[in-house]
């Protein structure tokens, strides 16, 4: 026995105990729980792992049936093998250093204990949806994961912007929810059980009709979790969070839930090509997009949202393109360098005394060295300059999509020159030039900058961590050769956004102006990120509210006047209209609605049904 | 009336019934849409006694002399509702009984 | 006819449940004006313990399992489970109750009579094998209800939650009793298994039987707030004195779907390719309707009233799944919804303050800053009501769609799970306010738990999350007993 | 005498007067009473004159009387969505004939056996009362019980609470 199950409950134990006497704790009592329960338990990950040796086949450990329906069984089972260990090293590792860093950034805020306890309690689900051993098991982190997500988000509770995009993450996580959810019931279906180990083995035999359909819908709630288009719309307004909130849900850990559990089910997605090439397709077109939303963002956290979202995108052209190993490759290094550039902006941020503007920055590189300079460490490694991090991890997803179709590479590249763009864009325009804005920057203090170091050191080096070798027992390398023409051209991209940008912000500041107007509407479309969130409200969120409040909150005559305004609002309301008629207040009304229905009935009972007989 | 057929006995008591029906939704006093009720019930209670004497069973009575034992308690227990309604609303117009909605 | 007038020892231990209850309200009526005023109050207490006994007594009552009374009754785990249910509500209720009633100054022995005496009626129809018994079941159960929701016979929205319930139940019922004249008449017997050989034989012309099929579908959709039937629902739980609604969304709808079930899986077994079309669609509507209108509502009442039609809906997916895991899952998803329900009507009951004031959404404002445990039990509640896992709620709808699944009605699942998607936001709704809002004047002049309200949340959350955590062991009983021979 | 049952049925339920439509109730109830006695059903007939037509229609007019409002008259005695109901009622009436046409094609149920003795009397009915139903009979009283009860604590004045 390794008693796995200490590896989760060491952090729901810190969340029990924060969150019930958090109140009455000192400070430093609250930072000890929180953080002794997240390093004990990456402790119990390294010696587990470490007692465990070569992990050829899974480890699994059993607890208890949790519940037995029929032929259905499902236990509390947890398991390990090469893929979870890779996971939990980052989420416990990496969870760690965000955790010592939030000690330093939450300090002067409200709320200090309940924060800590979400965190924890978030670590807990994150760690139960890694190690279970079944879809359900996956399922309940992948439900608590948002949950505590949405409470992390939510944190600033009298920013009205906050509570909003916790509201919006929760949704949109629930049509993803509903994919899953829906997925699951199939695969308990088809398969009779929902263990991976009978599961995975079994896929082959299966009709690949029904494996595309689940492939299909587990992919939706993959899409909804990792934010890729269209239900990516969440996740940079979940950057309205603390910063140690977006470094390590919406950056490094949850949001690869989604990567995660793709590359979990590859034996679903290997037998169901459509499935698999959607998942191509869905990458390469969020990876696309979301770069060209980046290049034009003012917010800093912004930039690295559009960046987070693009990143995850080449996740699942990695995974699309069957080169399971190189996504999860890159999810590692991104975990790395996207943590590292999540919690340098909130050092930024901290520094400027919460100031998030890019245009109002600059000249910051004499100002705070520590944060410049580690947080150029994570420019090299997304920008894919070779040796570091980016670069190892993002080749293995280019040259696996090269092999799986040309062309798909070529807009890779692309997507690289923009991303080395727009993070080269975020850095010129924080560090150098001359100060905009009257702030004095002050340094953030050791305990932010050592987890920053820790990281940079991860991003620079990171990238010789051989994870698809590692990996090689659950997902076989692809033979794609290592061609240098293909490395030398993606790594040229990289190094033309650098130029590009280097150009616009710091050679030439008014280029990018100019550029700008040149290019007028298409900035203007860029710039509003594509209007799809005014789409979206215009088309799903504003009918729905604006029908049913009219419907049956105002009388008919304000109805009819909005009505008349808004032709969608009027079809909204008039099934809502439909619902007031039937809930009139009025007995007599609704007994007419009694012998209505009861007359349908009958004749469907009575009537309709003597033809089946 | 021994040659009646059953059936004649059925339609009169659906007829019953549907008159029941129609008050219910008809009337506007509490009081009438009560008995509209009982109307209903007795419209039931000729079925069952129909089907009984076609049966040459004991049971059709049985039920129906329960459904009499529900009416007087429904009896008691509507008319005891019907006068608080009467007490806080002075009124007896159902239509009037109509703030709870939407 | 027997040979003894006499029932034997056996049939009286099934029927024990019945029979304490009986007898508790009984004395309840009897001991009150023997009482002083002070020695009254403990009338809650002893109703308790005569609902705890009655709860014995039919874990008991399982041990000898059979038929009682002329085929009158019958005790099977079927039966078992739903009085242990009814029972279980009644306890909650009786915990919820005793504050509500001191605080409003209303406390009476009557109230605890009539309570006694609408779970005598719901354990009837548990454990109702005849249609007769259905029918007194039914009633017993209606007519206590009926006062219970006027109880407070000054306030002018009880009264008319009282009127509207009770002139719709009276109507739906007189429905259902033209359904069971024409069972009679088709069958020529109105005990369920015989009615069910009749059926499926296909001695019983199939237009009557098809009709009396219909007419008491339409009673019991209506006691259970399936739609086309839903109507009188939000309007007497908003009117309904919070306990007393709290008790109608769980009690007599848990016992309704439990003679809905027995009726429509035995006696009209034979015809279910004719019924379950329409069950179909009233899942649906019930679950559109309920969902959607609870949407925009402000009253936290009213908006538990309408989410309860949407529940009603998932569990007629259950039910139009028409096999044994869906009559598993109707019975674990009750469980739970009882629970959770039961839960979130208390926290209402608290919060509403003297005279049910305070009862709109925006008034639980800032709570879980004022009372963080009082919250955490409603956030419990909520979450299982949206169907996040580790509650009861996910299990259950777990179960029922996963039925939906087996019999191939792909689109209702589909449907449904959609549904529930469109329910989190509501539900959402009041999480935000109560966590992320400053308190208001409401939560800031709270006073503090009573001991009685405190068990009526200690207990669903810790069901709840038993049910989540481990749902075997319900589960396994619900699967074996939801068989009907 | 079926007809006199259908002609005063429906009398109830135009008339503006409730006092009026309870005396016609009182006559349908009376027909039906009629009725009983030519199906063989002596005791149901029986409680049908003394419980119905005796208790519960004096009830309720007592409390017609009792809250007797002159102004009720005047107003339109149908809803303005009477002709919906109106249809509703053609529909259950259309009920009326399918039930007919359902025993139609029952083998059995053409034609009442004129030669079958009454069952309805009032031993058989003791017998079966606390025989077979004895449980039922039993619950009917607890059903009465509650009725009782819950009258009580509806009318009773406020007074009287603790």
């Amino acid at each position: 026995m390794q008693h796995l199950w200490l590896i989760p409950v060491l952090p729901l134990l810190g969340f029990l105990l924060n969150g019930l006497f958090g109140r009455r704790l000192a400070k430093g009592a609250v930072t000890a729980i929180a953080l002794g329960s997240v390093l004990l338990s990456f402790a119990w990950v390294v010696k587990t792992l470490v007692g465990l040796g070569a992990l050829e086949t899974a480890y699994i450990e059993r607890y208890f049936t949790w519940f037995q329906s029929g032929d259905l069984r499902v236990g509390a089972d947890l398991s390990v093998d090469r893929l979870t260990a890779v996971m939990l090293l980052v989420v416990t590792g990496v969870g760690s250093l965000i955790h010592i860093y939030a000690v330093g950034y939450m300090t002067h805020e409200g709320g200090y204990y309940r924060f800590f306890a979400y965190l924890n309690l978030f670590m807990f689900f994150m760690l139960v949806l890694v190690l279970g051993a079944n879809f359900l098991l996956l399922f309940v982190g992948w439900e608590g994961v948002g949950l505590c997500s949405y409470l992390l988000i939510g944190f600033y509770f009298l920013k009205k912007s906050a509570t909003d995009a916790g509201k919006k993450a929760f949704i949109v996580n629930r049509i993803g929810d509903f994919g899953f959810s829906l997925a699951m019931l199939l695969i308990v279906i088809t398969f009779g059980s929902l263990d991976f180990g009978a599961v995975f083995p079994a896929a082959a035999s299966k009709p690949e009709s029904t494996l595309t359909l689940i492939g299909l819908l587990l992919l939706l709630g993959a899409c909804g979790k990792s934010a890729q288009a269209p239900l990516y719309v969440w996740l940079p307004d979940a950057m309205e969070g603390p910063t140690p909130v977006s470094a390590l849900i919406h950056a490094a850990t949850m949001v690869t839930a989604g990567v995660y559990m793709v590359a979990r089910s590859s034996a679903i997605y290997l037998h169901a090509h459509a499935a698999q090439e959607m998942v191509a397709y869905i990458g390469l077109g969020t990876a696309v997009f979301a770069a060209t939303i980046g290049l034009a963002q003012n917010d800093i956290k912004k930039v690295f949202a559009y960046s987070t979202v693009s990143q995850l995108g080449y996740m699942f052209l990695g995974l699309g393109a069957g080169a399971f190993s190189a996504g999860i490759f890159h999810l590692v290094t991104h975990a790395f360098f996207k943590a590292l550039l999540f919690l340098g902006a909130g050092s930024v941020i901290h520094a400027l005394e919460g100031e998030q503007d890019l245009r109002h920055m600059g000249g910051l590189r004499t100002r705070i060295p520590v944060t410049f300079w580690t947080l150029a460490c994570a420019w090299v490694a997304i920008a894919g300059i070779p040796p570091f991090a980016g670069f190892h991890s993002k080749d293995a997803i280019l040259l696996a999509a090269h092999h799986h179709a040309p062309w798909m590479y070529w807009v890779g590249v692309l997507t690289a020159a923009m991303t080395a763009f727009y993070v080269s864009r975020a850095m010129f325009l924080a560090f150098f030039g001359e100060p905009r804005g009257h702030h004095h920057p002050h340094e953030s203090p050791p305990v932010m900058t050592a987890p920053l170091a820790v990281l940079a050191l991860l991003s620079l080096a990171g990238g010789f961590l051989d994870v698809p070798k590692f990996l090689e027992p659950l997902f076989p390398l692809s033979e794609g050769a290592h061609d240098f023409a293909l490395v030398a051209i993606s790594v040229v991209a990289g190094l033309a956004g650098i130029g590009l940008a280097a150009l616009f912000y710091v050679v030439k500041p008014g280029l990018a102006d100019a550029v700008a107007n040149a290019l007028g509407g298409l900035y203007t479309l860029v710039y509003n990120k594509y209007f799809v969130d005014e789409l979206y409200d215009a088309a799903v969120v504003r009918p729905v509210e604006t029908g049913s409040r009219e419907a049956l909150w105002k009388g008919v005559d304000a109805g009819l006047i909005d009505g008349a305004a808004n032709g969608v609002a009027s079809i909204a309301r008039a099934t809502g209209g439909l619902l007031r008629l039937i809930q009139s207040g009025n007995i007599r009304s609704y007994a007419t609605w009694v012998v209505f229905g009861s007359i349908l009935v009958l004749v469907a009972i009575g009537l309709v049904g003597g033809g089946a007989r | 009336m021994t040659g009646v057929p059953l059936s004649w006995y059925l339609i009169l008591s659906a007829l019953l019934f549907a008159l029941g029906v129609a008050g219910f939704l008809f009337r506007r006093n509490i009081i009438t849409v009560f008995m509209s009720i009982e109307l209903m019930l007795n419209a039931v209670n000729l079925s069952f006694v129909a089907f009984s004497y076609q049966l040459k069973q004991v049971n059709g009575h049985i039920f129906t002399f329960f459904v009499m034992v529900v009416a007087a308690a429904e009896a008691a227990v509507g008319l005891a509702i019907i006068l608080t309604v009467f007490k806080n609303r002075e009124t007896l117009n159902v239509d009037e009984v109509n703030s709870l909605k939407n | 006819m027997p040979a003894s007038l006499w029932p034997s020892w056996a049939e009286m231990l099934r029927f024990l449940p019945e029979i304490i209850l009986t007898v508790a309200g009984t004395l309840i009526m009897m001991l009150e004006p023997v009482l002083g005023s002070r020695s009254r109050r403990g009338l809650g207490q002893f109703a308790l313990a005569g609902l705890s006994a009655a709860l014995a007594a039919a874990v008991v009552a399982d041990g000898s399992p059979g038929p009682a009374f002329s085929n009158m009754l019958v005790v099977d785990g079927f039966a078992t489970f739903f009085r242990v249910l009814v029972l279980a509500v009644g306890i909650l209720t009786v915990c919820s109750s005793y504050p509500y009633l001191n605080r409003e100054g209303a406390s009476s022995g009557e109230y605890w009579a009539l309570l006694l005496f609408s779970i005598t009626g719901q354990c009837v129809m548990a454990s109702a094998n005849e249609l007769i018994m259905v029918f007194i079941g039914i009633e017993i159960s209606s007519i206590s209800s009926y006062v219970l929701a006027g109880y407070l016979r000054d306030d002018k929205r009880a009264n008319e939650a009282a009127l509207k319930y009770f002139l719709l139940g009276s109507f739906a019922t007189a429905f259902l009793l033209y359904g069971i004249a024409l069972v009679y008449g088709a069958a020529k017997s109105t005990n369920l298994a015989v009615v069910r050989a009749a059926v499926e034989k296909g001695e019983a012309p199939l237009l009557l039987v098809g009709i009396a099929a219909a007419l008491m579908f339409v009673g019991f959709a209506f006691k259970v707030s399936g739609a086309p039937f839903q109507m009188w629902a939000p309007d007497v739980y908003q009117g309904a004195p919070a306990p007393v609604s709290a008790f109608l969304s769980a009690g007599p709808k848990a016992a309704a779907f439990a003679v809905f079930l027995r009726v429509f899986m035995t006696a009209f077994q034979g015809v279910s390719d004719r019924w379950a079309p329409v069950v179909w669609i009233s899942a649906l509507l019930s679950m559109s309707i309920g969902n959607f209108a609870a949407l925009r509502q402000s009253n936290l009442k009213r908006m538990l009233a309408y989410s309860s039609i949407a529940h009603a809906g998932y569990v007629l997916v259950a039910m139009a799944a028409r096999s044994q895991s869906g009559s598993a899952a109707v019975m674990f998803y009750l469980a739970a919804y009882a629970l959770m329900n039961m839960g979130a009507f208390a926290v209402v009951a608290h919060v509403a303050g003297k005279g049910e004031r305070y009862v709109e959404i925006q008034d639980l404002a800032g709570l879980a800053q004022r009372q963080p445990l009082t919250a955490a039990a409603l956030a419990v509640f909520l979450l299982s009501l949206i169907g996040v896992p580790l509650t009861g709620g996910f299990f259950g709808k777990f179960y029922i769609f996963k039925a939906a699944l087996e019999s191939r009605l792909i689109w209702l699942a589909v449907l449904g799970l959609l549904n529930s998607a469109v329910a989190a936001y509501y539900y959402l709704r009041i999480l935000v306010v109560m966590y992320m809002e400053e308190p208001g004047e409401v939560t800031n002049g709270l006073g503090p738990l009573p001991l009685g309200l405190k068990a009526a949340l200690a207990m669903p959350v810790v069901g709840l999350l038993v049910l989540g955590i481990f749902p075997s062991g319900l589960l396994d009983y619900a699967v074996k007993s939801a068989k009907f021979w | 005498m079926a007809a006199a049952s259908v002609a005063s049925a429906l009398l109830a339920v135009t008339r503006k007067n409730p006092v009026h439509s309870m005396l016609w109730v009182l006559t349908l109830f009376l027909h039906v009473a009629g009725i009983f006695l030519l199906l063989g059903a002596e005791f149901l007939a029986a409680v049908q004159v003394i419980v119905y037509a005796g208790a519960i229609l004096i009830f309720y007019i007592f409390v017609v009387m009792l809250l007797d409002l002159p102004d009720e008259e005047a107003r339109p005695r149908f809803g303005k969505h009477w002709p919906l109901a109106a249809a509703v009622g053609l529909c259950f009436a259309a009920l009326a004939w399918l039930v007919r046409a359902g025993t139609g094609v029952a083998p059995a149920a053409t034609r009442l056996a004129a030669e079958g003795p009454p069952r309805g009397g009032l031993s058989a009915i003791g017998m079966a009362l606390f025989g077979p139903f004895a449980l039922p009979f039993e619950m009917a009283s607890l059903l009465l019980l509650a009725a009782i009860v819950g009258a009580v604590v509806l009318a009773r004045r406020r007074a009287a609470g603790p």
